[in-house]
């Protein structure tokens, strides 16, 4: 209990202390830079030429299939580390090892499908 | 008995501050370092000096002298830039590496904190600050940075996976996934075992780190630095501290998840320093491959990601079926098929 | 009151809030990152009930991937960068008594057999990765292989949605996109 | 801590949840706040799990089972609202309503 409690503590403490540091600097940043805005440099850089339509840009929806891919995958992932750290425990042995198997079986065959359907290579 | 008690929350207060503060010299020393390291390394390996003037000796304050710099140098915000957002994701690119650095161990008890689910904080805070080079690239208002994003965020989606596979491999071996505890386990004949691991495991964190020749989300060359584009001064510096404490943090991982973190000689007295040399010999490899290997396009990432990668992660994870220390270790279809049941 | 329900109070309100924002702001992708303040604040209160396990999966898997996809979803369906004014229906008000509505009946059926049960929070170790793994692999393993196969119908069912227009383009799907920017999606070759 | 404090929680967050469904236009947003609900449901199914304690540890093995199946179907809601786009052009939800129960001779609105 304690020693749980007093770990994540610890992580909180230091979160708030590295926001402490991004805010000093910011800050000192603030006090120490000179500001003089004016249109020209505050305009969009687009390697010095004048910039056009707006600041966005048209994306291939090859990136959504691969996040979704990502997203399926990970949600396996995670299921590997509870089991890895009661596999060498006792009362856990070959059948835990061939139920992930099987998981991962199903999973590789997912991947195996994508890859066949030509979704792994991009364009 | 009431004073004995305030000693000992004294005693508490203080171990936690010097921890605190151990933890944030390092990050605010150890990727200046590998920076160093890189600017000198890297012009030895193409025939020059690097940085020789500031600090006088072989210019070993020229990062110190481009801090400074930075922290004077102007603030522009585009006028298309969202405000806040673009303000505000170098710190959500660079923090993820300073509380994953609380977690990595320097000795058996040489370190921040040591959490259960060690190896799951690490993986998660690590996907937390791609979110930040995303938010950055969309923020910018600007067409190079949105892509520059976008590709970040593609590319973070396909080399996570390896990463956490192989992650979930050196778990197995272990039996935990504290990291003290894996650095614990570990042995010398894992280096056999787990070293297809190693390999995915170095080279999914180069591409998480966009770091050369992973670097087409920032390639300057074509999209002009991607998510960056827009940024000036401190902001822009904090992206780069977070790239190269990123190398400190994936290198120190990768030591101490598959090199046996302390381990070595004497690793009673010398722990600390066997864990920093190992870091830094990884970095150096880091450097040694930006300057060896061009840029990786669009679609050899997205290829070697999942069809060299996980895949070898995969076989990675497979091949963990022999784990260390008690329990059942049967083979595979082993006559003990019935102990688990 | 003890600290701790200080803290999950604190952190509860941190969602909520984040929450608020997530169905209030006029602007696609701050609803996306308030979305992971919230999740992140959640993954927080996991951490105080000691679900430590269920936090971190959360913040893998919420913050790494989803909001990552959702963002991807907001560019490719051509979000304006600044607030948008269509973003929310006109029912407002009949949006908010419907939900006030679903909160006071969750809140008065849950809440009053609960007013005074106590979280014996004493086992530190009740979410840990051994706990879990324990419970998975001995008492829900069939959930855990048909998890793999839905997992596996998912991911054939996006390849087979986002593979529809890679195909041939004179599809009459195609042809009716009709808002004068044409297809925006996998429109490349524009 | 209290178990009640919990429950509230999660009660306001699956409200808010339920009004971002109802009110919002944007198929993206109202998929973002299906994932709120989701998290109200899993704050309940942990805290219930630490107040029961039982051997199959269920609320918070739910949870798990909950995140990951949130995953898929938020990823395939997200694949199929990129088709409406392309097909329609838009994402309002109100605006697309080829499958209403209707009049065939009325205005076609959806595209």
């Amino acid at each position: 209990m304690d020693h749980y409690f007093s770990g994540y503590a610890l992580v909180g403490l230091l979160i708030v202390l590295g926001i402490g540091f991004v805010a000093t600097s910011f800050g000192a940043n603030a006090l120490l830079r000179p500001s003089r805005p004016s249109p020209g440099k505050q305009s969009t850089y687009e390697c010095g030429v004048e910039p056009t339509d707006g600041g966005w840009a048209q994306s291939y929806i090859r990136y959504y299939v691969f996040a979704y891919l990502y997203v399926v995958f990970a949600v396996d992932a995670v299921f590997v580390f509870p089991w890895a750290t009661i596999l060498a425990t006792v009362g856990f042995g070959t059948a835990t090892l061939l139920e992930m198997f099987v998981f991962l079986g199903v999973l590789a065959t997912g991947i195996c499908y994508t890859w066949r359907k030509g979704v792994l290579s991009w364009v | 008995m009431g004073r004995l008690h305030l000693r000992y929350d004294m005693m508490a207060v203080l171990t936690i501050g010097i921890r605190l503060a151990a933890v944030l010299t390092g990050f605010l020393v150890l990727p200046l370092l590998v920076g160093q390291l890189e600017h000198k390394a890297m012009a030895h390996m193409q025939a020059r000096l690097g940085p020789m003037e500031a600090g006088r000796f072989h210019g070993w304050a020229q990062l110190v002298a481009d801090g400074v710099k930075f922290v004077q140098k102007e603030h522009v915000l585009p006028d298309r830039a969202d405000r806040a957002m673009f303000s505000l994701a170098p710190a959500l690119a660079l923090l993820p590496y300073l509380v994953i650095l609380v977690v990595i161990p320097l000795g058996p008890s040489l370190l921040g904190v040591d959490l259960d689910a060690g190896l799951l904080f690490v993986l998660a805070a690590m996907g937390v600050s791609v979110l930040g080079a995303v938010m950055a690239g969309w923020a910018s208002g600007n067409k190079y940075a949105q892509l520059g994003g976008m590709r970040s965020a593609a590319q973070l989606m396909a080399y996570e996976l390896p990463l956490v596979l192989v992650a979930g491999s050196v778990a197995m071996a272990a039996g935990t996934l504290s990291l003290p505890g894996i650095v614990a386990a570990w042995s010398l004949w894992w280096l056999g075992w787990q070293g297809i691991g190693a390999v995915v495991f170095f080279t999914a964190g180069l591409a998480e780190l966009h770091r050369p020749p992973f670097d087409m989300p920032v390639a300057d060359s074509e999209i002009i630095m991607g998510p960056y584009t827009e940024y000036t001064g401190l902001r822009f510096a904090f992206f780069l501290l977070a790239e190269y404490a990123g190398i400190v943090v994936l290198c120190a991982l990768t030591a101490t998840l598959f090199l046996g973190g302390w381990r070595g000689p004497y690793e009673q007295q010398l722990g600390w320093l066997w864990m920093l040399l190992k870091t830094f010999a990884l970095s150096f490899v880091v450097i040694w491959m930006r300057a060896t290997y061009p840029r990786l396009r669009a679609d050899q990432l997205q290829q070697l990601a999942w069809k060299v990668l996980v895949p070898l992660a995969l076989i990675q994870t497979g091949r963990d079926r022999r784990g260390e220390g008690g329990g059942v270790r049967c083979g595979y279809l082993g006559p003990a098929w019935c102990t688990g049941c | 009151m003890t600290g701790l329900d200080v803290a999950v109070l604190g952190f509860g309100l941190l969602m909520l809030a984040a929450a608020v924002a997530v169905v209030t702001t006029k602007q696609l992708v701050h609803a996306a990152l308030w979305l992971v303040v919230s999740f992140a604040a959640l993954a927080a209160c996991y951490l105080l009930l000691t679900a430590e396990i269920v936090a971190w999966v959360q913040v893998l898997i919420y913050v790494g991937a989803i909001v990552v996809l959702l963002l991807f979803g907001i560019m490719l369906t051509r979000s304006p960068t600044g607030p948008s004014s269509d973003v929310d229906t006109r029912n407002r008000w009949p949006a908010r008594t419907v939900a006030l509505a679903v909160g006071a009946l969750l809140a008065s059926t849950a809440i009053g057999p609960f007013w005074s049960t106590y979280l014996p929070l004493s086992a530190s170790s009740a979410g840990s990765a051994k706990v879990l793994g324990t419970a998975l692999f001995r008492f829900w393993v069939l959930p855990f292989e048909l998890l793999s196969l839905l997992l596996l119908a998912a991911l054939v069912a996006a390849v087979v949605l986002t593979r529809a227009k890679t195909g041939r383009s004179d599809r009459p799907v195609l042809a009716r996109s009709s808002s004068g920017r044409g297809p925006a999606i996998g429109a490349g070759r524009r | 801590m209290h178990l009640a404090l919990a429950i509230a929680l999660s009660a306001a967050l699956f409200t808010v949840g339920v009004y971002g469904v109802l009110v919002r236009r944007n198929a993206i947003l109202v998929l973002m706040s299906i994932e709120l609900m989701l998290g109200a449901v899993n704050l309940n199914l942990v805290a219930f799990d630490l107040l029961h304690h039982d051997r199959l540890r269920s609320g918070q093995v739910l949870a798990l089972f909950v995140i990951a199946i949130a995953a898929a179907e938020l990823g395939l809601g997200l694949a199929i609202v990129l088709l409406v786009y392309r097909n329609h052009g838009t994402i309002a939800i109100d605006a697309v309503r080829d499958h209403a129960d209707r009049d065939p001779a009325t205005v076609d609105r959806a595209s």
